[in-house]
């Protein structure tokens, strides 16, 4: 029975648990968690076949990486304490997530969590917070696409996520230099309201700079200090599988929906005006970048629909709950005609952003903060407000960019005199078999053909010699008729 | 005897077997090919980029006939694979110096 | 907390916000909108590789139209207010989904949600609808394969769902003619019961009708007016990839979960029933085909499975609420068989309805529908009903194929007259390069080669002409030594 | 409303729906049966291309099986009521889920909810059931890939569930033998406490021992019975689809979520504890995966990353909800490092475990189970318990593996001596085309080509009868000029 | 000089390659190819239409080999790829006016 | 007339197209293919078992030529395709008796 405890706790004044809430934290998690599987689609598609396997390790280390260092320091970094001034929470503090434990009186982890308020719990919370961080990092990959080494590309991920994520998770969201928190840049400068906080608070419901504009600069500085592709500019670099592109698309609008509506913190009509927003700026943004397409180029494609959809998404993240339906189908055209013209201008600036980071997360990430300026139903120019919101936003924008850009800038360049950003030559030639020793697809082998795989005519010495059988031995392999002697293969009688 | 070898548009595949069918001829190897010609290729867009991709897709066949049956046998082809638009494809024969049949060792025109 | 604002809201008599159901409503709208990417995949397996884009392509792009039309004018021609006596709502009224916003006083927007009586935001169930809105036009796609002009497509869906689903939806779930409501046809047919409702009420639990024998119906109608793809009864128009088939069918069964679980409106005993009859119903099904195919043709084949599957999900919706477990079993087993068969009656008829959109969607609707009037475990003649509920059905099921039928067929006709419904002769035989300047797969390219796509021996004139660099460059590429000179791929130093 | 009728009910002392955890439940039914088609495409893409579609229709066909048997005998011989002396329930007493039907009196069918007390409906407790007993048919099926005889295996699924799942299920978690009632092993070992249940109940969360090493044991069984595939040791038989391995390990990761957390039974902490630790044990089991694959090998592939991450999620599952996360962080990596290196025990025991469900599911069944003797945050040795509880736990373990074990070898036995267990030479030589009468992919076909699957020749007799014309028609088939004559594919007039 | 060009059931791949390398012949050029001949395909099934599909899958392979080794290595080609059921395939030489090796620009019997 | 066949490495089909351009050799037949020879493959590995993969992507051209270009065709696509590296391949010509366009039904030198 849940009222009667529910009263008691109440009465006691002890937070309680709302498991309406909680466990829609939890699907939104899960949902976002799904988000970075549906990413290495989306970009592994947009590969050659020579590396599809990179691009989807690239995403799925990630999960490993980040998946890990979260809940060791990354929580504490972004939720616990403050440390360098309000730069970044305290490491230590939660390491672990220590401090969020379910216990005897507390059984649903409440009294830590950072959405108490909503009853839900803080392993909750973390949760969905570390789904985030993975996401972030992995977004970075399509940048870096074909030629990044791999095990740096693993301690990059470690780093950037400490070093950049982390923090400014904390600024923007625990409560530090780019809230609206009284110690924060918008207080400086629009002055504090009666309770201390900034009258003109940056708005950003979702991630557009902490995720979008974050990952976006980052991508554009990797992209830069890695230098191009070998044989960009002249040899084709389409698309291998565009259905793995649209299949990615669909993961990620489905996983958005965790995305955007779970930042609501709970499932009230916040989440629903969220829901229904993110989906319809998709929408928008899926025409607006076709109608571009097909202006420009005469045919709306298949990528152009994905990207569409994944740059409404993107843009619609910072507003997800702050603009009202018809003002996100109009930012969602907006960002996907926007994101639709400027994915040419890395050609004219010779950057080999292999997949659009820039033109894509960045470009939509500025396009849906900025927008704010004018959409925010309660301080936007186009609802009566001032010119604040939009300066405010334009700020939060600049900032993370800069923040991003720099650090991002220092990691890179001590990683290239270090470790190295650039795989080899060979690896960089054959892809996925020098890189990972694999390669993605094997369609030759055993189209209905007894032997398969003969077009690659292996061995394999290991299993061979394991059996203590030649390497290499010619039994005959008769295509459909009994063996007269028993072979290997034979069932123990 | 001979191999002839012919190029066609992939569509005419059929058409082409069922005509040398006609002519008795049974046996053949096909394989996917892609041709550069006077035929022009088309246009691929991918994110604001313009690709012309200029192979277009071609279909093989190889196959024997004995000396006598050469001349009918392209000329059935011919036929068969014409649609009198560029692109059609081409076919020609080489003199063959010796065939067997795997499955029997049977030798050159038995072999066919 | 919770509580205590409860306790006094419902004092007052204002509706409250159940967390839970409304995290149901909000769960269930993304497996909805996942359902049509699933959908895509579904059908783009079953074309041939020349046209998978533009099959899927067909699904997004109504993600694109519908999603914006819907919060436009198509929530409010569903369910608001009545026009034309009854056939449909009014599409000023809440158009942009006004009266369903958040206000400080209603901060959860329950005051105009259908769903307020189980605490459910009025957003979250336009959120809901707008998936199943999408989902009934990407059916029809289905039929119309290989061959339907793509711009007179988009056309098409924004009128269809305009013309046709709006108002079905209307009169069936919002009191319209054909509901229980007291001037619906079956309260004219059956009489008024004491609360001047119908006596007998037909059921469409989740959307048997007004999804998908409106859409089969929809779709036999265009494969009628388009005529049949080029080469149909001569050339072999094989599925070309069989793994995505039963992809989708597996994203399919998923997000239908949420299609009917969540017609429920909440997440109580009733959404569970629905769970379990969808699920069990769906396996049943799926045996049910097997077994037909294999007694027709031999063999249990992958597509026979993920088409019994659907069978049992489409032949379900209409009952998932209203039948037992064992009842659910039934209608499955009843669905996969007959529809295994009725594919086959397309051919007969000499319709190219290409992926058996009538065989499936319509037939299992009509199946699931009519069942009812047996398997309905309050009114059914398997459980001591008489005959009414079976005649109410049968009803429903006629009144929507003539609606739908009529009025696509108006729609269809008109298109085909102005913008022209089938796409041109080089669309058709080359597909997606020709209709999207795309194709699906590169295979070929880049298998572990330095210069990939070597068979395609593409040129991009765009990007190399802004790099002003020739065209056809022709510097050496070799495999896996050290460039002698620095190439322009190098990175800044 | 919710509020009045929930504290009438409490008053009243009747259970009543928590609708947020009923909604987590049937959230987290979902997840799960997405896992299934999750492990089709995770099996699917590390087959052959000949046999990819047989190795989808295991788990599919696993979904129509044992899908229909769970509602029918399954929940019953698992939860409802002792029969056999506590070995397994009564078929017949809850057969087609009897007395879990929603009535007037208890709309939400809480009154035989085995979750009633967290305010679960009985039928959503039955359908988070259903899709374990599912996907652990499902897993043994990777085992015996390539080569057992599809119609036994459909028989076999559905006896094995009924002979060795339910039982189990019910020993574990239906109060029975293994679990800590008074009349389990663990009250006879460590004796009764003073509520009579024993002092050390042994532990498994969600399902280490039911589901994991349950199906790792049947599948080594199935395995040895079978014998090795043809060509065994000589051909390589490598992945024809990484990509879709990858993609199978994302939609597990993603689904999960709903086993693990799901099994806390409700949306309060305990399900958030679960979850993180979810993920936590998957992103450091890839990681301990991949290390050793780069020593041991030279490279961390992308089969082992999706490897790991499986792994982790097996050794995680016993002890999800009763370890911290830095626990979950250890047992995952310790589960990806012993896994990665256990998979290559099957060669030297001549065993062909095809795609290693001994190696993942067996194994990491068994570090899971085992490792809460020193995990446990509540009793395990690391945290100031003795070495009782792991000692219960290699009980547990144990037992599982001879219940399992031998049931399947005599179910096997049976099986090969009547149906008969492998397929036909033809079968494995061919693959899909003979057993399915289906290819997976025909990518030659239709590449922008007039008339596609040129390679393949075909004609299709049965359509082409019923139209009444000869098979073969030679119909000219021009590229892109208008037809001069009406075609039979024009649209009518 | 003679190509030897030899199309076999794609099985057998594996033991043509080994009775070569018996024969000193280390370097060949493989493809992919389908054959029509007296041995019979299958049957698919498609939702209730049936697809009977001709071609089968062959592997041919091309060889260039000097005057004197021609008839050697065509017989054990023959024997290797021989299971004595149809469908077994050809093998067949044609006469080669001259042959480079692109690295050394090596001609003729050192080309091979 | 001769057939020209190359079998060179992969990227080097552009660079050979070029120069073929050059000696005013517009149509030419790609497929792709495999080679065994000198030049060694790579490895993979699978959970634990390591696969060489010996066979190494390739591309074929075939081509006609008028007799008295062949000479210089054949060294044009040799400069072109050479790497110096093993596994550069080979080139080699064979005579051919006829040939046909199939568009026009010309024959032989007009065929090309
Ligand atoms: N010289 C050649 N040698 C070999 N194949 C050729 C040659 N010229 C053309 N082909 C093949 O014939 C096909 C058709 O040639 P093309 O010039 O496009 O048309 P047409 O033969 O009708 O003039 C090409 O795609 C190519 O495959
Ligand atoms: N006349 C031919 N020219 C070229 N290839 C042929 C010819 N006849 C058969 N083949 C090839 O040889 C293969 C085997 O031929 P088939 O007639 O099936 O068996 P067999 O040679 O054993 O009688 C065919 O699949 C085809 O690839
Ligand atoms: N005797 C041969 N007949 C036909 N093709 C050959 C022969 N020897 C080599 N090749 C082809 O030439 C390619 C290169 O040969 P390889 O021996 O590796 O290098 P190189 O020619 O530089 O010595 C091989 O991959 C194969 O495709």
């Amino acid at each position: 029975m849940v009222v009667p405890e529910v009263l008691d706790r109440w009465r006691a004044g002890i937070p309680q648990l709302d498991a309406g809430n909680n466990a829609w934290m939890l699907v939104s998690a899960a949902l976002v968690l799904l988000m970075t599987p549906g990413l290495a689609f989306f970009y592994g598609g947009m590969v050659r076949r020579k590396s599809v396997i990179n691009m989807l390790m690239m995403s799925f280390s990630a999960m490993g990486t980040v998946g890990v260092v979260y809940v060791l320091w990354g929580y504490s970094m972004s939720f616990a304490g403050n440390v360098l001034g309000g730069l970044v929470g305290n490491p230590v503090t939660a390491f672990g997530l220590a401090k969020l434990g379910l216990t005897a009186a507390d059984p649903n982890g409440l009294a830590n969590s950072a959405d108490a308020g909503s009853g839900v719990s803080g392993l909750a919370f973390a949760a969905f917070q570390l789904t985030f961080a993975i996401i972030t990092v992995a977004l970075i990959s399509g940048a870096v696409a074909d030629r990044m080494k791999f095990t740096t590309w693993l301690v990059f991920s470690v780093v950037w996520v400490s070093v950049v994520y982390f923090p400014l998770a904390h600024m923007v969201w625990g409560g530090g230099l780019m809230s609206g928190a009284s110690d924060s840049l918008s207080a400086l400068i629009f002055g504090r309201g009666p309770g201390g906080s900034a009258t003109i608070a940056p708005m950003d419901f979702a991630g557009g700079t902490v995720v979008h504009i974050d990952a976006g600069v980052a991508g554009v500085v990797l992209a830069f200090l890695l230098g191009r592709r070998k044989g960009h500019g002249r040899d084709p670099m389409r698309p291998h599988n565009v259905p793995f592109v649209m299949l990615g698309a669909g993961l990620l609008w489905f996983g958005w929906f965790g995305f955007n509506a779970g930042s609501a913190g709970g499932a009230g009509g916040l989440a629903a005006l969220a829901w229904i927003n993110t989906s319809t700026a998709t929408s928008a943004a899926m025409l607006g970048w076709l109608a571009v397409e097909r202006v420009l180029h005469g045919k709306a494609t298949g990528i152009g629909a994905a990207s569409g959809a994944v740059a409404g998404l993107v843009a619609i993240t910072p507003g997800a709950g702050f603009v009202s339906p018809i003002g996100s189908v109009a930012i969602g055209a907006l960002a996907g005609g926007i994101c639709a013209w400027a994915i040419g201008l890395k050609s004219r600036l010779g950057l080999d952003d292999a997949l659009d980071v820039g033109g894509v997360h960045l470009v939509g990430g500025i396009v849906g903060t900025v927008a704010l300026g004018f959409f925010s139903t309660s301080t936007g120019l186009f609802y009566g407000g001032n010119a604040d919101q939009l300066m405010a936003q334009a700020i939060i924008a600049g900032a993370a960019i800069l923040f991003s850009g720099g650090l991002t800038l220092a990691i890179g360049l001590i990683l290239r005199s270090t470790l190295g950003l650039r795989m080899s030559e060979d690896e960089e030639y054959d892809g996925d078999t020098a890189i990972h020793g694999e390669s993605a697809y094997d369609f030759e082998g055993g189209t209905g053909i007894g032997s398969p795989g003969v077009l690659r005519g292996a061995t394999h010495h290991q299993q061979a010699s394991r059996h203590g059988a030649p390497a290499r031995a010619s039994e005959p392999a008769p295509e459909s008729e009994p063996e007269p002697a028993p072979e290997p293969e034979e069932a123990p009688a | 005897m001979n191999l002839i070898t012919a190029v066609i548009k992939p569509f005419k595949l059929e058409d082409v077997r069922t005509a040398l069918l006609a002519h008795g001829v049974t046996g053949m190897t096909v394989c996917e090919a892609s041709g550069y010609g006077r035929q022009r290729g088309h246009t691929e867009v991918y994110r604001g980029a313009e690709y012309t991709v200029e192979l277009l897709p071609k279909i093989r066949i190889d196959l024997l006939v004995a000396d006598e049956d050469t001349g009918d046998v392209i000329d059935a082809i011919v036929r068969a694979a014409w649609t009198g638009k560029i692109g059609d494809g081409k076919v020609w024969a080489v003199p063959v110096a010796t065939a067997v049949r795997v499955r029997t060792g049977e030798r050159d025109a038995a072999a066919i």
